[in-house]
């Protein structure tokens, strides 16, 4: 993790329950108690199987490990309403595949980690890392980093 | 000819560019060429059909009003249609419908963008904590080029792609588009052009994304039997003989645009046609014909990269197989299955609402023979693929 | 019934309000209530007919696309259409052409809108000194209400309306709506109330002019022979007969929304026909029906003196003569043409993608004879009628 | 007119080419050269008339005089883009028939001109008004005011 995360500011997740702040930090997505299909983002209602019409879905955590379906490296800062940090840093996306869900999730790399660090079936663990500051708190999200148990890569460079 | 065909009688366009103009000005240019190549005039018209963006304030949104109102009030019906990239070929398709229906016999299909520069970000302000679209730019930063990076990467690593190869496609479009009147970049490209542009969302470079463009297309699509009686005979004819308009099947597993994930896999199985591939065998399906049949495809390169996996949703090629196809020179005009002979977005950039009707207009002046040196002989049949956000998609299949 | 008749074999809401909450979810709910009143299920929906609303970010743009997935991608083929005011009209055309065309059998027709608080303003920020809309705000501040209270105006100086005149239709209005289940405003009103609230746009005042609500409404419409199929007999089952969406001829000389001037008729002959004229004959004429054959109506009333304007338009008197019909009571349920059982845009506010469409849902139930205690006696055939901006407008005649 | 039109401030047009700012204002309409309708507000192409497939339209001065088609009265303030003086005083909007152009044409009455000197019917004439000052600039919109020559309403109160 970046050292930004570690520091004295207060941490509040940059959107409100797609993600859990805690040591082992995992996705909060939702399923659907009649159907058991699984939805991220989280949502409450409307079931996406069109087969089935319950309008109720569940919170439940995901898979905290999955495997790299692709990735790509941002080499210039998005526009708004992304908060680009100054001077802009490369980052990578990574798009994840959770095995027991059959979902892939988009998200952020931790900073540090590039496409030379990536590879199409990498297994992944999911972290959380800061977005951006403001007022001193730190708006954080989740993060696909690459998996400690796994030696692919050296660990988080 | 089937008896559901449409006639595209006339087709027009506004040169692609950064015109900084009103984009009702490079519409009605677009229109009043459509209905001087038609041979008809503004008063036949009875359905206007307008592909929306979603940019250009109210005006963007109510396009076929736009335009019906800017010619000059002739009560027309009409009707303004959005579908992300795909706009052009819903407008196409309501026409269609309307015309089918028995509703009117003469539509014109009409679609005109001004672009701003630099990415494409969400319209408007505000915390807008509800629209996907927004919040994939403020958590993720992941703009369309990421997207089309992360497909990009998958033919690298599962296939073996290049830099090369990618570029390679750059090379191609550019030579197809060099003296199109119409396309806005109309320069060489040699490799090493596409790999010293700088890269923007890795692996791609500057050279391999397309830009944005203002312009404007339009069209004249008629009923069988307005056309034999305005024009006598219809052989050698362009007519419409399949719209695809397709969305996705429950569960869609491949992540696209604006989305932060895909389905489910785990409880529904998935269809056996994944999203785009079904875009384009929808089409061939409507039509009654295959790849096999195809004289030529205009396909939606967004990236360099996005146009090899057409030629795999096209069927032009097993999966895999997309690089191999390139190289053999079949997807160059003079080769087997000429891709993007007007030179594609590659030259033309995107103009969205007229972009898939721009498409369209390339098959027509390619099966009448009037595509000047980028003419691709004995031209019979052709196909389009485009593909938008929301699951968005269209495939469109012209043929003399 | 005609071959070309539509059947409306289902139709639900979202109740109007001020909810605050994501306009998918309203749509969510009304769709649901529309498929089980048809009794069939989403797989079985072939096309999905959304009407834009210009908020909400893209979601709103791509409203057909957005309900397919959130009730679950199948494949289903959609379309999203923008047609301001008469959105909802637009999207039922779409999907009565695209079945008529053959293109499916069993199509949603979906809107659903969620609002900002005050006047209705342009969408988005910055200079847009070529958008019309931004302009009239900018330059002359001449919100919607204006144009209403130009047209009220009209009839105050030219016919001798009064302030109690236009009092009076909030109070049929009220009357009319008052157990409305789906009216976000069930309280009646006294001429004194409306007399007392303050002035917007002199003469309108405050409880003249429609609320902005949130709320969605959709139907399921199919072909005569899926329905025969579905129901056996189609005795009773409502139908629609026509959809006119009819636009102005040149040239328009009255003036409306959003613009600075009308067009000229120094040179060419204005129509025989006006605008909003038009709108309601050509639904007529379609249908092959008139004023005397209808058992109700309803008009968009934008402010009650608007709904006076519907009157003449839809030929239910001669123009100058709407005060006369209100004052008689022929308008009120009970009486001899009641216009707005459901209450009108008086009791619900507008929730634009989705209010074409709720109009078309309150002649269903009336027809259905499932409209409570605002039921109309025999009801066997009604109109809608609306106008939206940018020369946008609809009516919608269905029956039994 | 009003007291801040005649103020030191320079006056530039709030919209480019749509009116003059002389003694004698008047709009400026475009004509067609080949059919010869009448176009407001002035654009350089695309003839209205849908007859007339002239691309080409000329800009035209507009009659200054014209009769009351109908009006409205603001009593509160419109919403941005709309720059409303704090506090906000009422305002009337007029919209006027020009015979010989055959046009309707919408713009505010002078300040101080309220629904209560209007009337349907009534001969009007083109002023010009502040529309709002900025950084000592007062931008100019026509403004359409009770006919001097006419008494009806005793002129500008
Ligand atoms: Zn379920
Ligand atoms: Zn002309």
């Amino acid at each position: 993790m970046s050292e930004t995360a570690t520091s004295n500011a207060s941490q509040v997740p940059a959107v409100e329950g797609w993600f859990t702040l805690d040591q082992n930090p995992h996705l909060i997505g939702s399923q659907c108690p009649s159907c058991e299909t699984y939805v991220f983002p989280p949502r409450e209602s409307a079931c996406p199987n069109p087969a089935c019409d319950s309008d109720e879905l569940k919170p439940t955590p995901f898979s905290r490990f999955g495997t790299v379906w692709s990735y790509a490296e941002n080499r210039y800062a998005p526009p708004l309403p992304y908060r680009a940090a100054e001077p802009f840093e490369p980052y990578a996306l990574v798009a994840v595949q959770l095995e027991k869900e059959g979902i892939i999730v988009l998200g952020q790399a931790p900073k540090g980690i590039l496409a030379t660090d990536l590879k199409v079936g990498m297994r992944m663990q999911l972290e959380t890392d800061v977005l951006y500051r403001e007022d001193d708190v730190d708006y954080m999200i989740y993060v696909w980093a690459p998996a400690v148990q796994d030696e692919v890569v050296g660990g988080a460079k | 000819m089937s008896d559901r065909d449409l006639v595209v009688l006339g087709v027009g366009m506004h040169p692609w560019g950064k015109w900084g103009r009103d984009f009702t000005e490079y519409g009605m240019v677009a229109a009043r060429a459509a209905l001087k190549d038609a041979g008809i005039e503004w008063k036949d018209v009875q359905y206007v059909a307008g592909a929306d963006t979603i940019r250009n304030g109210y005006p963007g949104f109510i396009a076929g009003a736009t335009f019906a109102q800017k010619m000059g009030w002739t009560g027309a019906r009409v009707s303004s249609s959005y579908a992300a990239c795909a706009s052009g070929a819903m407008s196409l398709q309501t026409a269609r419908a309307s015309i089918l229906a028995g509703f009117c016999d003469v539509a014109m299909v009409i679609g005109a963008d001004t672009t701003p520069k630099g990415f494409f970000a969400p319209v408007g302000g505000g915390d807008r904590k509800n629209d996907p679209d927004w919040l994939r730019f403020h958590l993720l930063g992941a703009t369309n080029p990421v997207y089309f990076a992360l497909f990009a990467r998958r033919r690298m690593d599962l296939y073996g792609a290049t830099a090369e190869d990618f570029a390679q496609v750059k090379v191609k479009n550019s030579l197809h588009g060099l003296n199109n009147p119409n396309a806005r970049f109309r320069k060489e490209s040699a490799i090493e052009d596409v790999l010293n542009s700088p890269v923007v969302s890795d692996p791609l470079r500057l050279l391999d994304i397309c830009a944005t463009s203002d312009g404007a297309a339009a069209m004249i699509v008629t009923s069988r039997a307005f056309a034999e009686k305005h024009l006598g005979s219809l052989k050698g004819v362009p007519r419409i003989k399949a719209v695809s308009t397709s969305t996705p099947t429950y569960p869609q597993t491949i992540l696209e645009l604006p989305d932060f994930a895909t389905d489910s896999s785990a409880v529904v199985m998935p269809p056996a046609r994944g999203f785009k591939d079904s875009i384009c065998w929808d089409a061939y399906e409507e039509a009654g014909v295959g790849p096999e049949d195809l004289s030529m495809a205009e396909v939606y390169d967004l990236s360099t990269a996005l146009e090899l996996d057409w030629y795999e949703h096209l069927g032009l090629c097993a999966p895999g197989e997309a690089e191999g196809l390139l190289r053999s020179g079949a997807t160059t005009i003079g080769g087997r299955i000429p891709v993007n002979p007007s030179g594609g977005l590659s030259c033309f950039g995107e103009a969205i609402p007229a972009q898939a009707i721009a498409q369209v207009c390339e098959l027509v002046w390619q099966l009448r023979g009037q595509a000047g040196d980028r003419q691709i002989e004995n031209a019979k049949l052709g196909i389009t693929a485009n593909q938008g956000l929301f699951g968005h998609g269209s495939s469109v299949i012209v043929g003399i």
